[in-house]
């Protein structure tokens, strides 16, 4: 095997390179080329394709995103803002909290278990890189056609990966989304979202600071996974006989990350560690480069130490190679015996394979021959930044301008009855326990809320009770109508649904999914969303601490519908106090806080019933949100509340059905006068949540609205003795006052008909 | 009554932790020189007639498309009587 | 005194946090034992815990008989020491021939979590001394391969001499023979249960505070034989 | 280079539910007459000198205490050179 040593960069300076086929185009070859001072070998050639890449350099991304550091909120809670593995922000107590949402879209498509399993694992690897334990996951999902037929392997594959990768891991995942929607057919999507906790001391960060210092590389061992482009370089270098075939497809091994957890914090917390990065994207590549770059600037590596899995990798897959469950950290000579034997507890392979120097070069030895000499900033942060043409798509006036006013609307109770028990039933409204059934939620013990509850809840200290939210929200069709709109929708309801579990929101983070950023009309739709979620942020005062952007989501010319989801992380300072979905007991009273309009435009009735996407989405007033954000926590602390929900995809009818089912108890609940029994059960108007007060707590609750002047709706009353009454052996939600009628809904009937539709379709 | 077996296995290049994990786990129970462990699946099928090429054909495509998952795995199809 | 109660961590093991916060709130002493140690640091009873030891991608349980603890734990469980095995832990008892019998894959082939309601059926092993005989409780049962299998004549036998200690209600979550969910061996010290009682020992994360009993239990039947001094 | 080849299966009277579902879904494919499906492991040892007894000896003995629950499985050891 030839190798393509620096001394030939200089001695054959003009070798022919095959730059396009890496993804580089002329420019940014030339541009390697100047920063070198000569052509690059292959490996470096390597090293830079990969890093100035789309997903590993944001080039598309970066002058937008640039937004959430420009407009942050002055917060004295942010510890890590954006730029690290992952942001952290403080709890109290000296607690501190990490969470971070990314995409692995494109390979869950490709192999849906493994995919779906090895996105699950990248994103624990970097709250681990943080000095956190992980302590929950959630999984927002997307996919097409519920019926069509390549839905159910990408659904049941991705949902088997997940749960199969986190149950093994012993995490347990406390809520996510699963929504349908024909523009994901051949574009899922898979974010996966990992909450770690730690100490403030614990904090860590990737940086390679110490002169002299060791660089280590432990776990898995490095494999031919995800290279598929390099073996371009390859080929090149290798004779006659080629090299072997590379995998086409990464697998994980959940147990080897589960060791590589223990091992990892039990190595930060004896102080062996100056600085710790995970190997994702780009692996040995971005993980000496960033370290470098982040650190004093100098960093040499002996690549033929690397462990093997595959003898036949060339240096420039080596340096490429994805192989997942490996981290990298910075340790001081005199400690690396330690490390080591820590590392064989854990029975984890580990081994010495660069030093920190303060050459401010990163240089790559292999077996004796230098292959890569540069600077590594600029592998790792000067990457190229695009400044991509954008503009408002053409259909867009159309789209805005079909509203929905027109559509068939149920008139009659009867008709009303129909829709409610259609609506309940629909794929993206009906029960997830199909799914969600398969993780396990128990697993830690510290479990407060889990899905179906509007956030997941995480006890944090167990003597005092301190506790995080999370929750993770985007209603996609709200963003394909106004994508500035949309996004800020996505942030208010996920505000929201932290807020209605008692705690108080304090950090973002998102991951935004789009099409293809060479397209003007995508990259609108990216830069109104991010321009919309920033400016929320600024405005509510909750800081972007992370995320992850996700490009090229499209078949053909046809891009998913913009989708910017959006994680909102609040503290409770006392889990006892947290607020249920369920009321309780007979005699509570069950208000609506805020407005409902006239707002069906993208809302879930239009999607299922009539399959209309048109209009503009629901008005948002953000200062209302923090309004009802404020008596949904106030109300909690003071235990006003029995129960809350969130009234968001489907109205409140789905709101009311879904705590009804929970709860198993019934209820009589009326049509407030003076407006459309249609339009109160199903308008998707944002800025609302249903409440349960007992008798007792009236008064407070209503003079705690009034006085900060926010509508609250008496609508019904818990009544388990109706069913009784009306002579039904099952506990009824019963709605009066429509068309002067009443609609009666057993309770169990809406149960049996909300879980029967996944089993249906994927059972 | 004839036995159709089909056996699958992960194709080479892919990561097997199965394999791994019973790699560790023969050498802590002594036996030594072993190199490499692989996992693999087996599928008996018990047809009560007898196996035609078309029969066999349609057992082909479904190793492929059910049986096995052609992204990460290789497959056999054998008769056995 | 306070008793010590073992809890055992494999690679792999995920519940061994949960059995500990659990023995401490019954009122013992969490002791945690881990799987390369030959030596059960004189404790009073034992926890196998759940999860996926070793990944578990052999056969559940399979690896984790061969560790040295196990050694020793199936000569003391052997001589009557109270041990008791959730989920993963009762497949590693199945594995080292302390309890007959083995669990398979689930029926419907997917891993499952939810919370299941389950009878007891003898309250005379030293893990049930403090329920009601017949008693209903719903703690949570999360697992991939729990269906219970044993040949017909092992199944008359646990049911003949009592041995059956909870049975699944409301349904069947994963096919086990029988209905059920734990058994335990003729000197009642060893039990094997498949649902999971340190998940439901404080109302704030559990279901319920059901599965309490099983810790506690050990602590009572500890004192009643004397094997500690109180 | 030698491969030993452990096969294990599910003892007849146990009951399996993936190769029931494999069934099942046969039917569904159009492949007609199958009257039984059973799923087993193999497990392919690399060694990387040659076999003899007491090599083979061994690896039975782990077929049976490691690789295969005599409980509710069978097993076959065979070389494959
Ligand atoms: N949509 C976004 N919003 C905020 N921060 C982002 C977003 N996308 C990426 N980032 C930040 O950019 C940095 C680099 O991202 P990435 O390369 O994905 O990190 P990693 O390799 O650690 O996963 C991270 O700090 C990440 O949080
Ligand atoms: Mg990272």
């Amino acid at each position: 095997m030839s190798v393509d040593k620096v001394q030939d960069a200089l001695t054959n300076p003009n070798q022919e390179q095959p730059f396009a086929e890496l993804g580089l185009k002329q420019d940014e070859y030339e541009s390697i080329r100047e920063i070198l001072g000569r052509r690059p070998t292959s490996s470096e050639l390597a090293m830079y394709s990969v890093m100035w890449s789309e997903h590993c350099s944001y080039k598309s991304s970066k002058v937008h995103l640039r937004q959430f550091g420009e407009k942050a909120p002055h917060s004295d809670a942010l510890l890590v803002g954006i730029g690290e593995n992952a942001g952290v922000v403080d709890i109290g107590d000296g607690w501190a909290v990490t969470f971070k949402v990314e995409s692995h879209n494109h390979p869950s498509y490709v192999e849906p278990y493994q995919g779906a399993a090895t996105g699950v694992g990248g994103i624990v690897r970097d709250i681990i890189s943080m000095g956190a334990r992980p302590v929950a996951i959630m999984d927002p999902l997307r996919f097409g056609d519920p019926t069509h037929p390549d839905t159910r392997r990408v659904l049941t594959g991705i949902v088997s990966g997940v749960g199969g990768y986190g149950n093994c891991l012993g995490l347990p995942n406390i809520g996510g989304e699963i929504v349908f929607d024909a523009s994901y057919q051949g574009n899922p999507l898979v974010n996966a979202l990992c909450v770690g906790t730690m100490r403030h001391a614990d904090i860590h960060l990737a940086k390679a600071t110490g002169i002299g210092n060791s660089v280590i590389l432990y776990g898995a061992r490095t494999g031919g996974d995800g290279i598929g482009g390099v073996s371009v370089l390859a080929s090149e270098t290798f004779d006659a006989d080629g090299p072997a075939k590379r995998p086409s497809v990464q697998v994980g091994d959940p147990f080897m990350e589960k060791l590589l957890i223990e091992c990892t914090l039990e190595v930060l917390h004896a102080g062996l560690v100056e600085g710790i990065q995970d190997l994702g994207g780009a692996g040995i590549s971005c993980a000496t480069s960033e370290l470098a770059s982040n650190g004093e600037g100098g960093m040499h590596v002996w690549l033929d130490r690397v462990l093997l899995r595959d003898s036949t990798l060339s240096p420039e897959e080596i340096l490429m190679s994805e192989s997942q469950e490996r981290m990298c950290a910075v340790v001081e000579p005199k400690q690396v015996d330690a490390f080591l034997a820590v590392c064989k507890k854990w029975d984890i392979e580990a081994v010495v394979i660069g030093e920190v120097n303060d050459s401010g070069r990163l240089t790559v030895d292999w077996h004796g021959e230098q292959i890569v000499d540069v600077p590594p900033r600029s592998v790792a942060h000067d990457g190229p930044v695009y400044n991509r043409p954008l503009a408002r798509p053409d259909w867009q006036d159309a789209r805005q301008a079909n509203v929905p006013d027109d559509l068939p609307r149920p008139k009659s109770a009867n008709e009303i009855r129909e829709t409610f028990m259609t609506m309940i039933a629909t794929p993206n409204l009906a029960a997830k326990t199909w799914v969600t059934s398969q993780y396990d939620r128990y697993v830690m013990g510290n479990t407060v809320l889990a899905q179906p509850e509007d956030s997941g809840m995480i006890r944090v200290d167990e003597e005092s009770g301190l506790g995080v939210a999370v929750s993770t929200d985007c209603n996609a069709r709200f963003a394909a109508l106004d994508p500035y709109r949309g996004a800020q929708l996505a942030y208010a309801e996920s505000y929201r649904n932290v807020a209605v579990t008692g705690a108080v929101p304090l950090a973002v983070t998102n991951c935004l999914n789009f099409g293809s950023p060479e397209d003007p009309s995508v990259m609108w739709q990216f830069e109104q969303a991010v321009t919309g979620l920033a400016d929320a942020c600024l405005q509510m005062n909750t800081p972007v601490t992370g995320g992850n952007v996700s490009f090229y989501n499209q078949t053909g010319d046809v891009a998913i519908h913009p989708t910017p989801v959006v994680g909102v992380l609040g503290v409770i300072d006392d889990v006892d106090r947290r607020t249920p979905m369920a009321w309780a007991e007979d005699g509570e009273l069950i208000y609506v806080l805020g407005e409902t309009k006239d707002e069906l435009a993208g809302s879930e009735w239009a999607h299922a019933i009539h399959n209309h996407l048109g209009g503009l989405p629901p008005g948002l007033d953000l200062n209302k949100e923090k309004t009802l954000a404020e008596i949904l926590v106030a109300g909690s602390r003071d235990g006003m509340f029995s129960a809350a929900h969130d009234v968001s995809d489907g109205g409140i009818a789905q709101s009311l059905a879904e705590m009804a089912m929970k709860s198993n108890i019934g209820a009589r609940t009326w049509i407030p006068d003076g407006i459309d029994p249609f339009v109160f059960l199903w308008s998707e108007s944002a800025t609302r949540a249903i409440v349960v007060v007992a008798r007792s707590e009236e008064m407070r609750f209503t003079a705690m609205c009034e006085a900060r002047e926010f509508a609250a709706t008496r609508i019904g009353v818990v009544d388990s003795q109706l069913a009784n009454e009306i002579g039904s052996p099952d506990q009824v939600l019963q709605i009066d006052g429509v068309y002067a009628q009443s609609v009666v809904l057993p309770i169990g009937e809406l149960r049996e008909a909300s879980e029967a539709t996944l089993p249906a379709l994927f059972g | 009554m004839v036995r159709i077996v089909v056996d699958v296995k992960l194709k080479p290049e892919i990561l097997d932790p199965q394999g791994r994990a019973v790699l560790g786990a023969l050498g802590r129970l002594g036996l030594e020189g072993v190199a490499d462990v692989r996992q693999g699946k087996q599928f008996i099928l018990t047809l009560d007639g007898d196996v035609d090429d078309a029969i066999l054909a349609q057992v082909d495509k479904i190793a492929e498309s059910l049986l096995s998952n052609p992204v990460i795995e290789d497959y056999t199809v054998r008769v056995d009587r | 005194m306070s008793f010590r109660v073992g809890v055992v961590t494999f690679p792999g093991s995920l519940d061994d946090r949960d059995a500990a916060r659990a023995v401490t709130i019954a009122g013992g002493t969490a002791v945690s034992l881990w799987h390369a140690d030959a030596n059960l640091h004189s404790v009073d009873a034992i926890v196998l815990p759940g999860g996926f030891s070793y990944g578990d991608y052999l056969r559940c349980g399979a690896i984790a008989r061969f560790a040295p603890v196990m050694e020793k734990i199936v000569d003391a469980a052997n001589g009557g020491l109270p041990v008791l095995g959730i989920c993963n832990g009762f497949q590693i008892l199945c594995e080292s021939h302390l309890l007959p019998g083995a669990l398979t894959r689930n029926d419907h082939l997917h891993f499952i979590c939810r919370d299941q309601k389950l009878k007891i059926e003898n309250n005379n092993t030293a893990w049930t001394v403090d329920y009601e005989l017949g008693q209903e409780i719903v703690v949570p049962l999360k697992n991939g391969e729990g269906g219970y299998v044993a040949d017909d004549y092992t199944l008359d036998q646990l049911e003949g001499e009592g041995l059956v200690i909870a049975r699944y209600l409301d349904g069947n979550p994963n096919g086990s023979r029988r209905d059920i969910a734990g058994i335990s061996n003729q000197a009642g010290n060893v039990v094997g249960l498949m649902p999971h009682p340190e998940h439901a020992v404080e109302a704030l994360t559990g279901p319920t505070t059901d599965g309490l009993g099983f810790f506690t239990s050990v602590l009572t039947s500890l004192v009643k034989n004397g094997q500690v001094a109180v």
